[in-house]
């Protein structure tokens, strides 16, 4: 009858009411999937500065000797004998040439000796205008220079010796034909910059307009694109990635609610992260940040480069939505079970995300400040952080880690949950130790508040450092437990090797890595050399793309018949699943040993010991992006020709393989009634499953399903 | 079910039903006060940046910060806008209590005194603590005037005839005023007495539209005994300003 | 437990002294170079080999589950129990007791980099975008150079065997100080003070008494790197230097050498201070545009506006020690002060070296730089004075 | 939107059990009125100690120093907040649930400030800073770059006449004001 019984993504009658019915949703699986969607979008994004940083670093920085016919040598002997003495020198990097001019208009600022001047400028073609200063409403020419009739000065264009093309602007010399000294000239060079001179021996000074940010090295757009990566990836990507997108759409579903507790909130929510997507983006636009993500002061507050105050709102603004959207599940999770579900008939997916939106709301208050004062530093210098004013850049680092150690458990407990959901249902197996891993997210949540100065063990007083790698290492014993967990799930299955479970056993194999090489860092002595290094470059995409990226991607092989109602092509999934995890350890697991040899991060350029390692993780770097293209083609594949899903395509056992794929608007026809625990592989054949397909072992009593 | 025609009479907050995704409307109003109060201890923590700068200066510069403390702010004012704020959370619990007895003009009188207040702390904030300072150069890190503020200082001084023998007899009263020379840390302190006053005062200031709103929706009777969850959680924002204000106090204005 | 530590990392200690230099130790760090460096790098190897068996038996059983356990058509999965209390309390216990072992490890290795010991030599390092400084006890700073990937930067040496305290200190952003080679890192801010300290253990270099400079006792070897660990802007990754360890004679021999500039022409010692204070990290010579003007025939040239009107000896003396007095119009004030860090000798030689650089000027600066040099060796000359050769 | 429930009659879910404050309970006014009060005491106690510093015993006097004025100032505070949560937010008659949340809350400022001060309580930098080996704040000379703290200083007091900042801007001249207390603790060496 009533509308609310078809698919939530149905089309409305008009496609007018269908975009709009899109704009102003409050259905939480439509504000997950246009989540969805928008964090896929920053994914690519990050992932195209992270092409480009790993581009630049294909080979160090050199100078390079460069023939007048192109060729490039390393050394002037390799060049033939007869052009040794024409080389010139060139400083270049594989992928970024250094830029020296940023801004297109140099000008010469001819000052007469009295106040009035005149400027000259140049447009990037480098043709030349004079604007001449007013006096008595008539144009005065107190240079002295040759005027065409209707006042324009006159240029002479020349070529100099390396055929630059030059405009000269000379004195006028009433006396003779001889043509006066030069006041200015204007050049242009071979690749189109161009830039002026003042004549010498007159009275004139030189001023190029240099807006900030006029000079972009190599150096420069490389800091760019990996403050890039990094920003987009932490705050536009991966925090919102499981909870935002797929949390939203399958958090009522698998208890059994019908929407989430503030519908209104999490639209909000959604436009808040839409807002602050624009404030970030025009960041990039303006200029981009130079500061990393991590904006540590007093780099971040002297820095004139870029729009790093737009980056901060930008954070500021995202830490509002991460907030509204952990307040939401907190209270579903609380209030909107199915009547029957305890705490313990969850799926642990809704542990992980309970445990998550505790940190969510409890530690993005305190960035959302920090970055707050960060920006009234920038403004009106408070001198809280600002060294230079008696404040205090570790307390900044305190500030800002009290949020963003928090904040890689809100990015990696979400994985965690999909990753037992994905086990459980495709090994068909009971998960083992419920209870533990239940707890070990609440745990990992607690403790992640007590860790955050281990970032800093080169910076705080040696007291704190102690207690700090004591503290730390409390939290690998919960991570611990749940990978040796998820290990016993396996035991005994009946394994079904699809793509998300390819993805399962990647993600066990890459956060196993991650997790084993955190020790390392947590000790204070060895983190003491490793500490800045690609060591920890390679242990934080270990964790967070090893970890939170695989288990997304799996996520969503696992889901996407649900939420989209299609079925995607498992042999190119599964090619895919093998192009992303191949190329990911190419890339990042070299870097370990970069690490250990002491090579630091961040760095533009580095010492030619380096470059076959460098090598190596850039090619991989390739591998990765050609596995995530083919990902792409399969997703769009599916969406315009996949076929129909069944409702519950793996035979999972959870909530949401009971409603239709895709899902009704309200979720359910009715309200379901809980028969089975989430994980009752054992002893129930999955809702709308052929039972056929699915033999019970032997010693159960053969329960029929539900249905 | 029967489908009788609506009955007018009923009034918005007897009509009321909840959203459809609730089971029913006390899950509802727990779940929003829940919420609420999630929503409160963001509010929490973000002012603890403000605290922990705070403990983190104090520690550092103990003399400096006190001192400063007692000569830049005035403890009267402070004391005063605690009071006001005393007073207009005690009137929204008392709105409250006239929403659970379905009096609406107790409960439009009580909010419209907490009103009051809201706007007396602001006036107060405004026109006899920003301004003064605003005049005499006590601004936040390098807007402060060093020169004028010592200029100023001395000025005082020097209206202050002390025989020697008062001096131990002031000091006795806790009048550090009269012995205040400016430090170096001063911006400092003024930068974190800026930043948490205002972003308190903004608070404040939120406060007085949302209980605007309340107040409007009390008119509606949209609040009665059996509904009234958004009239509580207004209470709640309004109380969490109040307590953290009863931290500011003591540590800005007293020690 | 202390003991039990000290025990074991002794035993680990030698075990990784005889794997010195083996492919093993080489494929993970550089030269262990300071006395931190082997207890850190067994420490390392300690984790490691841990790391390593929980990872293989890990992966084995994920690798033998998903093959053995594969889904068949119509058989069902065998039931198995969904907990084991002991099983759940072994890998909660074990790995508990040897994360224990790895803090206590650190920590203790840890505390003894941090405390310095009385005799250290003191070595005050101030470091800036992008330079580092080192001034040696004599409060020489180092006139030799070494090229590091394309960049001549300054070269700094130390003593084997030797306690060496580092007082840091940064003059605008945070840096941080990082030798690979002795496992020592330490961020270094501005407004405050840090320390870190180092015992070198094997000697790179020796004293070429021909050539005036410490040279790579094996050439394949040139010595360790000093990094940057903390990012600090554009050229972050080009605050390279070599560090090098020289025995203790050899190190009193550079650092006397070190102090004495007396015997370099104003010319060369401008070029070699400039180089040392990092001035070409904004100011080029051949013309090109940095971050500030450069230095290419600008002597003589006017500067409406400063004192003299133009680039003259007092102006570059202005321009170093008070570089925001007069800023050139259109160019950043982001020039800090050289009070107190560069002598009357070495502002003199860069102006000198300035002078040169315009060749209008050059044939003059030679001049000057030859007659000035006599005037250093002939003992009884009158020092010169800077404003004297200012000629027009 | 949709409301699953248009169908059903409004008096047939007030009929029904599920009332929104149905057993809720109904604040007294009297324990309110005192809590007030004592709030208001509390707040005067709060004032009235902060301002004794010297408590004459005989001939001699015995000095409350900071570290317990802010001790006490703490204590009235807490007790005071946890009034106000406890009564007039009504945690005393709700549901644990918020307590909990209350409480996590506090977890958490404390977590926050206090490993943030154990860092920098032991870094032990006001020693330091009393040996000469720190400069303190506000030592602009040591700062890279002066020209960018004229600006803002210039931009800051841009309508205030008679500023000394102002004339060094006019005259061209880079002259960063220190603050005069602050001199004995710079250094030009540096």
């Amino acid at each position: 009858m009533a509308h609310h019984d078809v698919s939530y993504l149905a089309p409305k009658e008009t496609f007018l009411k269908t975009v709009m019915s899109w704009v102003y949703t409050i259905d939480h699986k439509k504000i997950g999937l246009m989540y969805l969607v928008a964090v896929l979008l920053m994914f690519f994004l990050g992932g195209v500065a992270a092409m480009l940083v790993r581009a630049q670093l294909w080979e160090p920085t050199r100078t390079v000797f460069v023939s007048e016919d192109g060729s490039v040598y390393m050394n002037p002997a390799e060049a033939p004998e007869g052009e040794r003495d024409s080389l010139k020198t060139e400083t270049r990097g594989i992928f970024f040439q250094p830029i020296t001019t940023y801004v297109s208009r140099p000008a010469v600022n001819l000052l007469s000796g009295s106040t009035v001047g005149a400027v000259i400028t140049a447009s990037q073609d480098g043709s030349p205008s004079v604007s001449l200063p007013e006096s008595d409403g008539q144009t005065s020419n107190p240079l002295n220079i040759a005027l065409t009739d209707d006042g324009s000065p006159i240029f002479t264009e020349t070529t100099d010796q390396r055929g630059n093309k030059v405009w000269e602007l000379r004195r006028e010399n009433p006396d003779s034909d001889e043509p006066g000294p030069v006041l200015a000239s204007i050049t242009v060079d071979g690749r189109g910059n161009p830039s002026a001179e003042a004549g010498s021996g007159l009275s004139t000074r030189k001023t190029t307009i240099r807006e900030p940010g006029s000079t972009i090295t190599t150096n420069n757009i490389y800091n760019r694109m990996f403050s890039l990566h990094g920003t987009i990836m932490v705050f536009l990507f991966i925090i919102p990635s499981i909870p935002a997108a797929l949390g939203n759409i399958f958090l009522p579903i698998m208890i059994g609610a019908k929407d989430v507790a503030f519908p209104r909130l999490n639209l909000m929510s959604w436009y808040i992260y839409v807002f602050g997507g624009i404030f970030a983006l025009y960041s990039v636009i303006a200029g981009g940040v130079e500061t990393g993500w991590t904006f540590y002061t007093p780099y971040s507050t002297t820095t004139d480069w870029g729009s790093v105050t737009s980056m901060l709102l930008a954070a500021f603004i995202l830490g509002f939505s991460s907030i509204f959207t952990g307040m939401n599940f907190i209270v579903t999770v609380h209030k909107l079970r199915v009547p029957g579900m305890g705490w313990f008939d969850m799926p642990l997916f809704i542990w992980a995300l309970y445990a998550t939106a505790i940190i969510q709301v409890l530690a993005t208050p305190v960035l959302g400040i920090t970055l707050m004062m960060l920006v009234f530093e920038r403004m009106f210098g408070i001198g809280i952080f600002d060294p230079a004013l008696g404040g205090d850049p570790v307390l900044f680092q305190h500030f800002f880690w009290f949020y963003s150690h928090p904040a890689v458990y809100i990015m990696i407990l979400p994985a965690f949950g999909v990753i037992s959901e994905m086990l459980a249902v495709h090994c068909r197996k009971r998960i083992f130790g419920y209870r533990a891993i239940a707890f070990s997210s609440i745990a990992i949540a607690a403790i992640s508040f007590l860790v955050w100065a281990h970032h800093m063990f080169t910076a705080a007083s040696p007291v704190a450092n102690v207690i700090f790698s004591a503290l730390t290492f409390l939290v690998a014993i919960p991570t611990a437990i749940k990978v040796f967990n998820w290990i016993a799930t396996m035991y005994k299955g009946s394994i079904a090797w699809t793509t998300p479970m390819l993805y399962s056993a990647f993600f066990l194999f890459c956060f196993t890595i991650g997790g084993l090489t955190g020790p390392p860092l947590a000790t204070l002595s060895t983190d003491i050399h490793l500490h800045d290094t690609y060591f920890v470059v390679a242990h934080f995409h270990y964790v967070m793309m090893g970890g939170t990226v695989l288990a997304f991607i799996g996520a969503l092989h696992h889901w996407w018949p649900k939420f989209t109602g299609k079925m995607y092509n498992e042999f190119w999934g599964q090619i895919a699943g093998w192009t992303v995890f191949v190329g990911f350890n190419v890339t990042f697991f070299i870097q370990f040993f970069m690490g250990t040899q002491g090579m630091p991060r961040r760095y533009a350029t580095y010492s030619p010991e380096f470059e076959l390692m460098h090598k190596i993780s850039t090619f991989g770097s390739w591998l990765l992006a050609i596995g995530f293209l083919i990902h792409l083609v399969v997703f769009a594949h599916s969406v315009f020709a996949g076929r129909k899903a069944p409702r519950n395509p793996w035979g999972g056992l959870s909530l949401e393989w009971e409603t239709e794929s895709p899902p009704l608007e309200h979720n359910f026809a009715r309200e379901p009634v809980l028969t089975h625990g989430p994980y009752d592989y054992d002893t129930v054949v999955p809702p709308h499953y052929d039972p056929a397909l699915y033999p019970l072992p032997e010693r159960s009593d053969n329960a029929p399903s539900h249905h | 079910m029967t489908s009788a025609p609506k009955d007018k009479e009923l009034k918005p907050w007897e009509a009321y039903i909840p959203q459809h995704h609730w089971r029913n409307a006390t899950d509802e109003a727990e779940g929003a006060k829940l919420g609420m109060w999630l929503f409160l201890s963001t509010e929490v923590l973000l002012f603890a940046g403000f605290f922990c700068a705070y403990a983190f200066f104090r520690l550092l510069y103990p003399e400096n910060w006190h001192d400063a403390s007692r000569y830049y702010l005035d403890w009267e004012i402070g004391a005063a806008n605690t009071a006001v704020l005393l007073l207009s959370s005690f009137t929204i619990v008392l709105a409250i209590r006239a929403a659970q007895q379905g009096n609406r003009g107790m409960m439009l009188i009580h909010l419209g005194i907490t009103q009051l207040c809201a706007a007396f702390f602001l006036i107060v904030k405004l026109g006899w603590e920003y301004w003064p300072k605003i005049r005499d150069g006590k601004l936040p890190g390098i807007f402060f005037d060093y020169p004028a503020v010592y200029a100023q200082r001395a000025a005082e001084k020097a209206m202050i005839v002390a025989p020697d023998a008062i001096i131990p007899a002031a000091q006795v009263a806790g009048d550090y005023a009269s012995t205040f020379t400016p430090g170096a840390h001063d911006h400092i302190f003024l930068s974190i007495y800026w930043i948490s006053t205002a972003t308190h005062g903004f608070h404040v200031l939120v406060g007085m539209f949302v209980i605007g709103w309340a107040m409007w929706k009390a008119y509606k009777w949209h609040y009665g005994p059996r509904h009234y969850t958004s009239l509580e959680n207004v209470g709640l924002y309004w109380h969490i300003v109040d307590i953290i204000w009863i931290f500011l106090f003591p540590l800005l204005y007293l020690v | 437990m202390i003991d039990l530590i000290n025990t074991s990392s002794s035993i680990i200690n030698t075990a990784s002294g005889a794997l010195a230099d083996s492919w093993w130790t080489r494929m993970w760090f550089r030269h262990s170079g300071s006395t931190f460096a082997p207890s850190t790098d067994a420490l390392y190897y300690y984790i490691f080999f841990i790391s390593a068996f929980f990872f293989v038996l890990l992966m084995g059983l994920l690798v033998y589950f998903g093959i053995k356990y594969r889904r068949r058509p119509g058989v069902a999965a065998p039931l198995s129990p969904a907990h084991n209390t002991k099983l759940e309390i072994a890998w909660s216990v074990i790995p508990a007791i040897l994360f224990a072992v790895m803090f206590f490890w650190g920590a203790r290795s840890y505390l003894k980099m941090v405390v310095s010991p009385s005799d250290s030599e003191v070595i005050q390092v101030s470091v800036w975008r992008w330079q580092w400084e080192w001034v040696y006890p004599n409060g020489a700073t180092p006139i030799q150079n070494e090229k590091v990937n394309d960049r001549e930067m300054p070269f700094f040496a130390l003593p084997v065997d030797t306690n060496v305290k580092f007082v840091m200190s940064s003059q605008d952003v945070i840096h941080s100080f990082y030798i690979p080679e002795f496992r020592i890192k330490r961020d270094c801010f501005p407004n405050r003070y840090t320390t870190v300290w180092v015992r070198p253990t094997q000697v790179t270099h020796r004293w070429d008494e021909d050539l005036e400079k410490a040279v790579p006792i094996d050439p394949r070897n040139p010595g360790y790197y000093l990094f940057c660990a903390e990012y600090c802007g554009d050229q972050h990754s080009q605050m390279a230097n070599r560090v090098a360890v020289l025995t203790r004679t050899d190190y009193q021999k550079w650092l006397e050498a070190q102090a004495d500039t007396s015997s370099i022409p104003l010319i060369e010692l401008g070029l070699l201070v400039s180089r040392n204070n990092g001035c070409f990290a904004c100011h080029s010579v051949d013309g090109s545009r940095g971050s500030a003007p450069t230095w290419q025939n600008i002597w003589n040239q006017p500067r409406p506006g400063s004192r003299d009107g133009k680039v003259d000896f007092n102006y570059v003396r202005e321009s170093i020690l008070e570089p925001g007095v007069f800023v050139v119009p259109g160019w950043p004030n982001n020039m800090m002060s050289y009070q107190g860090r560069i002598t009357d000798r070495e502002i003199l030689a860069i102006a000198t070296y300035i002078q040169s650089l315009n060749p209008e000027f050059a044939a003059q600066a030679q001049e000057f730089s030859r007659q000035e040099m006599e005037a250093q060796e002939s003992e009884d000359a009158d020092p010169i004075d800077p404003l004297e050769p200012e000629m027009n | 939107m949709t409301n699953p429930h248009d169908s059903i009659e409004p008096r047939e879910i007030l009929a029904s059990e599920e009332h929104g404050h149905e057993h809720v309970h109904v604040t007294p006014f009297w324990t309110m009125f005192w809590v007030f009060a004592i709030l208001l005491f509390l707040t005067a106690l709060t004032v009235w100690t902060a301002n004794i510093h010297y408590i004459p015993v005989g001939n001699s006097v015995i000095e409350i120093g900071a570290t317990l004025h802010i001790l006490i100032a703490m204590t009235i505070a807490t007790v005071k907040a946890v009034l106000v949560a406890a009564y007039f937010m009504h945690l005393k008659y709700d549901k644990p649930v918020n307590t909990i949340v209350v409480v996590s809350t506090i977890f958490g400022v404390i977590l926050f400030l206090g490993l943030t001060l154990t860092d920098t309580i032991s870094r032990g930098i006001h020693d330091r800073r009393e040996q000469g080996e720190i400069h303190a704040g506000g030592d602009m000379t040591l700062y890279s770059n002066p020209g960018r703290l004229e600006r803002m200083r210039a931009a800051a007091q841009g309508g205030v006449e008679g500023s000394v900042v102002q004339q060094s801007v006019a005259s061209g001249e880079a002259v960063v004001q220190p603050p005069p207390a602050d001199n004995e603790n710079q250094s030009a060496d540096h």
